[in-house]
């Protein structure tokens, strides 16, 4: 083991490592939903990115990426999304569920 | 050429970096928004410069989604603060009365 | 030839990079937010334009040359519309006709 | 030299702009932020050569996810919260950056030789007769998980039904942010859609031998289509309309149909015979890229808000 090549993928690595932490860290001290899930995405992005640094340093045969791990990004981030889709959902019916629990008078 | 490109994309994105710093701060939505709309312009004009530069054809493609997407986004950012303008004026014209 | 087409794009990408330098000094010196928004989509969808105009010669098929006008065509629109809602916005009297 | 220089910017302002997300107070503007961070991560994707992941990034990153994020802030009150004790904060801060720390030490050092299905994808390509290497992995190697993967998208959206309140059953989902018909969306809506449809298909076409593909292809139509409903141009569709249905589920039952029939044909689950297997997977590529489309459209849109019968 020795150390890596300053290179791009070493560069977007450390960014997929630096991303993942402050995605960690919206996702304890936010408070709202939204928020959290925002900060949730933020880390995905990151752990993609290691993924995609994963890819770099595998090229060879004539690809420019091993597509293996590109091919598992792109699976990635689609269910990232069905499950910010979903989490949306559930956030919006929590609150429509409060609101009706609060203001049983008023509205 | 290849080289002279890449010097551009990097001026470019520079360009738009600044920019970008400049709207993020504010002070208003509307200013905030503008950020989308100017990695829109910005970040697809880095990328056809890259793609030409390298002869990439999948770059332009991605140009091409990204351009599309930005649009997308940016006109559903501004849709949603005339939304959030539309309810905060209801709500200061007459709670409880039905607007016209 | 070539000369002449390598002098016509190396003067737009220049002027389209000048373009997107004005539309961030607008961004950076304009008052408020209805100038700056008029300085970003101004000037660097023009700056936008102007790049790809000077790649248009350098981008070797018709379908490349097709999708990169088709790309500014997409942001002129965007830029248009978006600056379209937001005036609105900015109205006194809200939404007017 | 030149490329280190635009590197270093781009990571530089994927990092600045998460920072910024992170820290701002308000939920617009962290969704501007987050929109921004998907258009960013567009151009570091390119920089790493992965053009698909890319265009992926480029359609669902910013894009959709950031209008769903949308709908969420018009819909749900903003929340004022107290803000976090510094101590906490800070350590909370450090264990993060341990965390970091740690990745970052993991890319540092790296294995040697890096680890590496280049080749295999390579020499098992041509059996596919698709020319794009990411294509021939998730239609081929890794068939299962794409076939799961479109179920997953389906079953997210079930969940999503599944909240609907019990008098809204079976009527039609909102627009995922309402707006009047007004100004300029309605015009704005009649230019870009097309250009947009023709744009979907022309990725998903392309997708077998370059960059590309149904999941990128679908998501464009999917944002066209939610465009459409924000401007005022047409409805989502009652929720328990069969032919809605049937759409959304296409795409997996012909799937699972070329899956079952390469069993006696090809001698296992999901295996095409050699000389059909590029029709067969521009056949399921079809059926699929129709029903992501339609799944992520109404994803996007939400569970029924109006009982059936009740909208305008």
């Amino acid at each position: 083991m020795s150390l890596a090549p300053i290179d791009a993928a070493t560069l977007y690595g450390l960014t997929g490592a630096v991303l993942v932490g402050i995605g960690l860290y919206g996702i304890v001290l936010h408070e709202g939903f939204i928020r959290r899930l925002l900060a949730f995405n933020l880390l995905g992005g990151g752990v993609f990115l290691l993924f995609g640094v994963i890819a770099r340093r595998g090229a060879g045969a004539g690809f420019s990426g091993d597509p293996v791990p590109q091919a598992l990004v792109i699976t990635g981030v689609v269910v990232a999304f069905c499950a910010t889709a979903l989490a949306i959902t559930l956030i919006e019916r929590l609150a429509a569920e409060d609101d009706a629990n609060d203001g049983d008078g008023s509205s | 050429m290849v080289d002279t490109l890449t010097v551009s994309a990097v001026i470019v994105l520079a360009i738009v970096a600044v920019g970008l710093v400049r709207v993020l701060r504010g002070p208003s939505r509307i200013d905030r928004m503008m950020a989308v709309q100017l990695l829109g312009s910005g970040g697809v004009a880095v990328l056809v410069l890259l793609a030409v530069g390298s002869g990439t054809e999948a770059l332009v493609d991605a140009a091409l989604t990204l351009a599309l997407l930005a649009a997308f986004a940016s006109i559903a950012l501004a849709t949603t603060l005339v939304q959030k303008a539309d309810l905060a004026a209801k709500a200061d014209r007459a709670p409880g009365k039905p607007e016209s | 030839m070539t000369t002449i087409v390598t002098l016509f794009s190396a003067v737009a990408i220049c002027a389209g990079i000048i373009f997107f330098l004005a539309g961030t000094v607008g961004l950076l010196r304009f008052p408020d937010s209805l100038t700056r928004l008029h300085a970003l989509t101004k000037a660097d969808n023009l700056g936008l334009g102007l790049i790809i105009l000077g790649l248009l010669p350098l981008s070797g098929s018709f379908s490349t040359a097709l999708k990169l006008v088709l790309i500014w065509a997409l942001v002129q629109l965007a830029g248009a519309t978006a600056a379209q809602l937001i005036a609105r916005l900015a109205r006194p009297s809200g939404r007017g006709k | 030299m030149l490329d280190l220089a635009l590197d270093l910017l781009i990571t530089a302002l994927v990092i600045g702009v998460a920072l910024w997300t992170i820290r701002t107070r308000d939920d617009f503007a962290a969704i501007v932020g987050f929109v921004a961070y998907g258009l960013l991560l567009t151009l570091a994707w390119a920089r790493l050569a992965a053009y698909d992941v890319a265009l992926t990034e480029a359609a669902i990153g910013g894009g959709v996810t950031g209008v769903i994020l949308l709908r969420a802030s018009v819909r749900l009150k903003p929340v004022t919260t107290a803000r976090t004790p510094i101590g906490v904060r800070v350590l909370v801060g450090l264990l993060c950056a341990v965390i970091s720390a740690g990745l970052a030490a993991v890319v540092l050092l790296p294995v040697s030789p890096p680890p590496s299905l280049a080749a295999d994808v390579r020499s098992h390509l041509a059996s596919t007769g698709l020319g794009n290497p990411i294509a021939g992995v998730l239609m081929a190697y890794r068939a299962l998980d794409t076939f799961l993967e479109t179920v997953v998208v389906l079953l997210a959206l079930f969940g999503a039904w599944s909240l609907t309140p019990d008098r809204a059953w079976g009527g039609r989902p909102g627009a995922p942010i309402p707006t009047a018909s007004f100004g300029p969306l309605p015009l704005f809506g009649r230019l870009l859609i097309p250009i947009g449809v023709v744009i979907g298909i022309y990725i998903v076409w392309v997708g077998a031998d370059a960059p590309g593909g149904k999941f990128q292809g679908a998501t464009i139509l999917a944002a066209m289509w939610i465009l459409a409903m924000m401007a005022g141009l047409t409805e989502a569709p009652p929720i328990g309309r069969w032919r809605l249905r049937l759409l959304l589920a296409a795409g997996p039952i012909v799937f699972v149909a070329v899956g079952v029939a390469g069993i006696p044909l090809a001698g296992s689950f999901l295996a095409y015979p050699e000389a059909l297997a590029k029709p067969l997977i521009l056949l399921i590529e079809v059926a699929l890229t129709l029903s992501i489309a339609a799944t992520l459209g109404l994803l996007v849109a939400g569970p029924p808000e109006t009982a059936p019968g009740t909208e305008l």
